[in-house]
């Protein structure tokens, strides 16, 4: 098996798991959930490199052309894109109120606040 | 034929909308509670129409399956959706009160909107025929769940959403990633589909690595979701720090989708010989789950937060439904599905004596419950049959789950287990016992709160749980019915 | 119908009648408690309408069938909440009454129930409603000793559920009949079986539970636990030999530690363990005449020592107290009625001939001496000999009679309240006194009711001049070592030393050891040296990311270690012959 | 702590008291010489000399001894459990 062929896979895991360090080294909230966004984008490439079919092109039908590239792959990612940005929203305005009530968005202080109370 | 199964889910989705346009506040929450009681009739019906008929199939716009998405209803997807609308239409009638003291009056309609797509969430997973569509209703209801959470009193329900939105996101990716390669296998997302396709997979001597890290995925996403020990680490500061009513609802409701979503994925998608004979996932849910019977109770007992330590004592109770499938056999199955119904009637209506106590004292903790017993007697009261239940005493819900587990796991020879269940019930009498020990025995509470008992709208759709809760542990043939027809299907690859 | 069937089941109604006595008012929970009883009990003698069943999970459960040894003990069941919840009405909490109903429900419920679902479901009944009635004693002490009680009846009550389990899941019936001896079920349900018979090493609960209820509270417990034990053994383990070591032991434990008590209804405690002990041996050789003998026993001991704690229960109403050194001594003449009642009973725990247990205990010894069983007849012998020891002439001289240790005692005496109990309170202990009349005048009424045809006589002159002899030398030993047994002022230490110094010891050790362990730990990690030499300590540290178990971050690394490891095993499960997990668990 | 438990006097008066008794019954004992007849018991077939008595008496000392040496063993303080 060629490792090059694949590298499209290769850079999915890559940016898989450098999302997955970042949410798990990363303190800050906001830098957390720009892992986490790093993370799920990884599987829209994942899932876009599925779709591919070799010598195919753009499923649109036109004359001449015999293989199309599977298109409900992209469907379903654009469904995800959605939730993708519909999580970081949520995320983003969590980030804030916890700014407005803690003063901070550092985990290590909001804990070290909490347990102070 | 009916349409029944797309008007269960577009119910509470339209109905979410409107409750934000209204200017009315009381508005919202009439509008909420209408959806859900007219979600609840809708799931009789269809639950009537599933056992009577057998599995209905229905083609979202019309559009047949493989291309369109098709929702799928057969006994379990009734019995889920029975028990997620029938706790939301009695936490809808119990929110009132609830919500007015908890939440902020300019959200108020945000809330009732969010409680409904968070249940449109729910019952679309339970409903959906469509893999990637399980996928969508997950995030739809999760996301809705996290600003749910958030909107909690105290400033650390925010942390708490925060952390059960990474968690949650991680674990609906994993989900996402599973069903991604499942789909690069077989090429279709369509449940029945796959679950054909995935039978005529050629397993060399070393399995198939696609599917077997497809599964793997899929494992840990629903752990994640399931909250199945050691990946419980978010539920109890999420259940703990959300508002009384999402707890409620959360509690009895959530944690039940995500078990029947590993009971969909394991059973009809990749097969039980796959799973249970190749991979073996009796044994790897096995340890987790007893783990989570032993130390989630252990933990329980040492909690000051009372709905702290219902939030452990549920990570436990998952523990006894995932053991039920580890066993692998029909009556564990039954076992297990049974028990997501009686916990859904036990921890709703704990959850919602918490609410109460909340609404008369401000807090749940420990020392609050000195002399409630006085107090507030039918609130205390219901919370003490609501812990005979956890416990299992015999005559309550609780005992039958505890009973068919029991010889589920007797029939398959694993005494070890057995006592371990045993065990379990026996904490769960210390950890139940410390709280009416408190507001029965000990002295009054220095400062006296002038407490009541709670509002009637309150007591009300607590003491309909409680009388279930008995109800169901004397005659116990219709959900028991349900459940033993569902592992028939499960068993049999979900065919029937 | 069912729910109209339900209502012929005397257990059932008096459940339902149980749960809301307490919140009636007065004058009606007063009447229920007069009529219900007597009316259930001739319901019972005169009911013919068969068994009742019910199908449950897929089990035939029988609610009611009508044996005559279930009869006969759910007879006196009956007449022991009649009576003492007539005794009761003058002080009892209205909780304690309703509670007496639910219990007193569920042992009638067992005796008239036959298969082991129903048993069990009244038997955590009983547990429950009985742990409340201990609470309601309201002394120093009940509400932790009702706790212990309550801990180790759910246990049993788990053995129990385990072993009726395991009946199930053998695809044994589940009848309540004799159980085929052997195998897990067998072994698990004796034991939960004998934890409420007051089997060692538990036989402490009695003694420790009992006394912490309320003057009447102790009437109701005294009847039901123990003896629906009994009447399980007798139906299930007839014939079961090892019951017979475990009864010799619980019969020479209750006289030795009654023997080495102060409180009068402490030793009263302890005398129901040794007469259990009594009746367990009679089940455990299981010859007609022995079980005859138990049965006819546990109806006797069921009322004398009713008599017995009534008139125990008035002292205690009078002098707020039931040691023996504050009781002042001469109590006989300011309550005449009680004092001969408790004579009555005495002599009846005795076995005094033209009284009860002359005629049931008699049953016993003479089946014991039929089977050939010549050591365990000279045991049980002498057993019922010291009997004089305990309930039957040491408890009436340390609560009537004997000289007073502490002068405050006496002028307690004087005081206005120390008289005799009044109306239903006196009628309910004098018939309990006359029952025990009764039973020795005519004891064919009583052998009649047997399951097996007894041709047993009591009244022969050997056995007459047996009976005094034994008498006349067990008395005059404790009339001469009277002064020698008096009571101090102590406690005995029993097997519950264990459950509340041995093991709260040890965990406070381990605890304690753990934390220190644990700071020399942390401390060894945090000194300079191991942290300039580890790296890895930022992230494992204290305050490292591993440790910090409320983070996210460590929450989300313990998801790619179960991806890991899930991959793993997967991946090495699905290789055939490599199957980890299956040779782990050795499956 | 240990309570405190039977005094001097008392285990005078236990030596005292039980030769005395000793004599008392071996007396009763001839007194009752073969008047006893009880088929039943499994010591039908020894002579019926005060049988039951001995039995009794031998039994119940045994049992009094057991107790008077489990009273110094297993007595304590009444706040025993309190202290602990």
């Amino acid at each position: 098996m060629n490792i090059g062929a694949h590298y499209n896979y290769w850079v999915a895991i890559f940016l898989m798991m450098t999302g997955f360090y970042v949410v798990i080294t990363h303190g800050n909230l906001i830098k957390k959930l720009i892992g986490l966004n790093l993370f799920t984008t990884s599987v829209f490439i994942l899932y876009i490199s599925l779709a591919k079919v070799k010598g195919g092109t753009a499923p649109i039908i036109a004359p001449g052309i015999e293989v199309y590239s599977n298109p409900l792959p992209h469907v379903l990612i654009l469904t995800a894109i959605v939730v993708g940005v519909a999580t970081t929203a949520v995320g983003l305005a969590l980030v804030l109120l916890i700014y407005d009530r803690y003063g901070t968005i550092e985990e290590d202080e909001i804990r070290l606040k909490d347990d102070s109370l | 034929m009916n349409h029944l199964a797309a008007i269960q889910v577009i119910i509470p989705l339209l109905c979410a909308p409107l409750c934000m346009l209204l200017r009315w506040r009381t508005g919202a929450w009439l509008i909420a509670t209408l959806a859900t009681w007219a979600t609840f009739g809708v799931s009789l019906v269809l639950a009537r129409t599933v056992i009577l008929n057998g599995a209905i199939t229905y083609d979202m716009g019309g559009w047949p399956a493989p291309w369109g998405i098709s929702y799928h209803v057969d006994i379990l997807s009734a019995f889920v959706v029975l028990i997620v609308s029938g706790v939301a239409a009695l936490t809808l009638a119990f929110a009132y009160k609830s919500v007015q003291r908890e939440i902020r009056p300019e959200s108020l309609r945000a809330f009732y909107a969010l409680l409904l797509i968070c249940l449109a969430g729910l019952l679309g997973i339970a409903l959906t025929g469509d893999a990637f569509n399980i996928y969508v209703f997950l995030e739809i209801s999760s996301l809705s769940a996290y600003a749910l959470i958030g909107m909690g009193q105290r400033r650390r329900a925010l942390r708490a959403a925060f952390q059960y939105l990474i968690m949650g996101t991680i674990g609906a990716t994993f989900i996402l990633i599973g069903i991604g390669l499942l789909y690069s296998l077989t090429g279709t997302l369509n449940i029945q589909d796959l679950a054909s396709r995935v039978e005529m997979i050629p397993t060399s001597t070393y399995g198939n690595h696609t599917l077997i890290t497809a599964f793997a995925f899929l494992t840990v996403g629903l752990s994640l979701k399931l909250a199945l020990f050691p990946l419980h680490l978010w539920l109890p500061n999420a259940y703990t720090y959300a508002p009384s009513v999402v707890t409620i609802f959360l509690a009895a409701t959530a944690t039940k989708v995500a078990v029947y979503m590993l009971l969909r994925f394991s059973f009809c998608i990749l097969g039980q010989r796959f799973v249970f004979e190749q991979l073996t996932l009796g044994n790897i849910l096995l340890l987790p789950s007893l783990a989570a019977i032993l130390v989630a109770s252990l933990v329980a007992i040492f909690q000051y937060d009372i709905k702290r330590m219902l939030a452990y004592s549920s990570i436990a109770q998952i523990g006894y439904m995932t053991l039920g499938i580890s066993l692998n056999s029909h009556a564990g199955l039954s076992a297990g599905i049974l028990h997501m119904f009686n916990h859904a009637l036990m921890k709703g209506a704990l959850f919602m004596v918490m609410g109460a106590v909340a609404y008369r004292t401000g807090s749940v903790y420990l020392s609050d419950f000195r002399g409630l017993g006085r107090r507030m007697p039918w609130t205390m009261a219901a919370f003490v049959f609501g812990g005979l239940s956890l416990m299992g005493v015999p005559l309550t819900a609780g005992f039958i789950s505890k009973w068919i587990l029991l010889q589920a796991t007797l029939e398959a020879g694993w005494w070890p287990v057995t006592a371990i269940i045993l065990l379990g019930s026996l904490l769960a009498v210390i950890y139940i016992w410390r709280v009416v020990e408190t507001a029965y025995f000990n002295p009054r509470h220095e400062i006296e709160h002038g407490t009541e008992e709670a509002p009637l709208s309150m007591l009300l759709p607590m003491w309909v749980l409680i009388g279930a809760n008995i109800y169901f542990g004397i005659d116990t043939s219709i959900p028991l019915h349900m459940a033993e027809r569902a592992a028939t299907i499960l068993m049999s690859g979900g065919t029937l | 119908m069912l729910s109209t069937k339900l209502l012929y089941i005397p257990g059932v109604v008096l459940i339902l009648t149980g749960i809301p006595l307490a919140f009636f008012p007065a004058w009606l929970r007063r009447s229920i408690i007069i009529t219900l009883p007597p009316l259930l009990l001739l319901h019972m003698w005169t009911f013919s309408g068969g068994d009742i069943h019910v199908t449950w999970l897929g089990y035939k459960l029988t609610l009611l069938h009508l044996s005559s040894t279930g009869l006969l003990f759910a007879s006196v069941f009956m007449f022991a909440l009649w009576a003492g919840s007539l005794f009761a009405l003058q002080d009892a909490s209205p909780l304690e009454l309703g509670s007496a109903f639910i219990y007193a429900g569920g042992a009638i419920g067992i005796c008239l129930c036959a298969d082991w679902i129903t048993l069990f479901c009244y038997w955590e009944l009983m547990a429950l409603s009985s742990t409340l009635i201990v609470w309601c004693g309201k002394q120093q002490d009940s509400w932790r000793a009702g706790l212990r009680y309550l801990l180790i009846h759910l246990a049993g009550g788990v053995a129990l559920l385990a072993g009726i389990g395991a009946l199930a899941a053998a695809g044994g019936s589940l009848e309540l009949g004799r159980l085929a001896p052997g195998g897990y079920a067998y072994w698990l349900i004796l034991a939960g079986i004998l934890l409420n018979a007051g089997a060692p090493p538990f036989s402490f609960w009695v003694a420790d539970a009992y006394p912490q209820a309320s003057p009447s509270g102790m009437v109701f417990l005294s009847a039901f636990t123990t003896k629906t034990a009994v009447f399980v053994l007798i139906t299930a383990f007839a014939g079961a030999n090892v019951l017979i070591p475990i009864g010799i032991y619980m019969a020479i434990y209750g006289i030795i530690y009654a023997l080495l008590e102060q409180d009068i209804r402490r030793i009263l405690a302890y005398s129901i363990v040794n007469q259990v002990g009594f009746m367990l041996v009679a089940v455990g050789v299981g010859t007609p005449d022995t079980l005859n003998g138990a049965q006819a026993h546990a109806v006797a001991h069921i009322l004398y020592k009713m008599v017995l704690l009534m008139g125990a229960g008035v002292i205690m109403r009078s002098l707020g107290t039931t040691k023996a050194r504050e009781l002042g001594g001469a109590l006989w003449h300011k309550m005449p009625w009680t004092t001969a009642c408790i004579l009555v009973g005495a002599a009846a725990s005795m076995g005094v001939p033209f009284t009860s247990s002359f005629v049931t205990k008699s049953v016993v010894l003479s089946g014991l001496a039929d089977a050939g069983m010549g050591f365990v007849w000279v045991l049980m012998l002498v057993c019922s000999a010291t009997v004089v020891f305990n309930a039957g002439g040491r408890f009436p001289w340390l609560a009537l009679f004997a000289p007073t240790a502490t002068s405050a005692a006496t002028s307690k005496v004087d005081a206005p309240k120390v008289t005799d109990p009044k109306g239903l309170a006196l009628f309910a202990m004098l018939a309990g006194a006359l029952l025990c009349l009764v039973i020795g005048w005519f004891p064919q009424s009583l052998y009649s009711a047997l399951p097996h045809t007894a041709i047993y006589q009591p009244y022969t002159f050997g056995h007459i001049l047996e009976q005094v002899q034994i008498l006349a030398v067990a008395g005059a030993l404790f009339w001469l070592t009277r002064r020698v047994l008096y009571p101090s002022a102590s406690i005995t230490l029993d097997t519950d030393w264990f459950l509340r110094v041995a093991v709260l010891r040890t965990w406070q050790w381990f605890s304690s050891g753990l934390a220190t362990s644990y700071a020399k730990s942390i401390e060894l990690l945090t000194s300079s040296q191991m942290r300039s030499y580890m790296l890895i300590f930022i992230l494992h540290g204290p305050r490292g990311i591993l440790a910090r178990s409320w983070y996210t971050g460590s929450i989300a690394l313990w998801v790619a270690v179960m991806l890991a490891s899930y991959i793993i095993l997967y991946n090495l499960n699905a290789i055939p012959g490599l199957n980890v997990l299956q040779q782990l668990l050795g499956r | 702590m240990r309570a405190p438990i039977s005094s001097a006097k008392d285990s005078v008066i236990v030596s005292k008291t039980t030769s005395r008794l000793l004599w008392i019954v071996l007396s009763m004992l001839l007194l009752g010489a073969d008047l006893i007849w009880t088929p039943h018991a499994p010591v039908s077939h020894l002579p019926q000399i005060g049988i039951y008595m001995l039995i009794t008496l031998t039994g119940t000392v045994v049992v009094l001894g057991v107790t008077l040496g489990l009273r110094r063993l297993l007595q304590r303080g009444e706040d025993y459990y309190a202290e602990h």
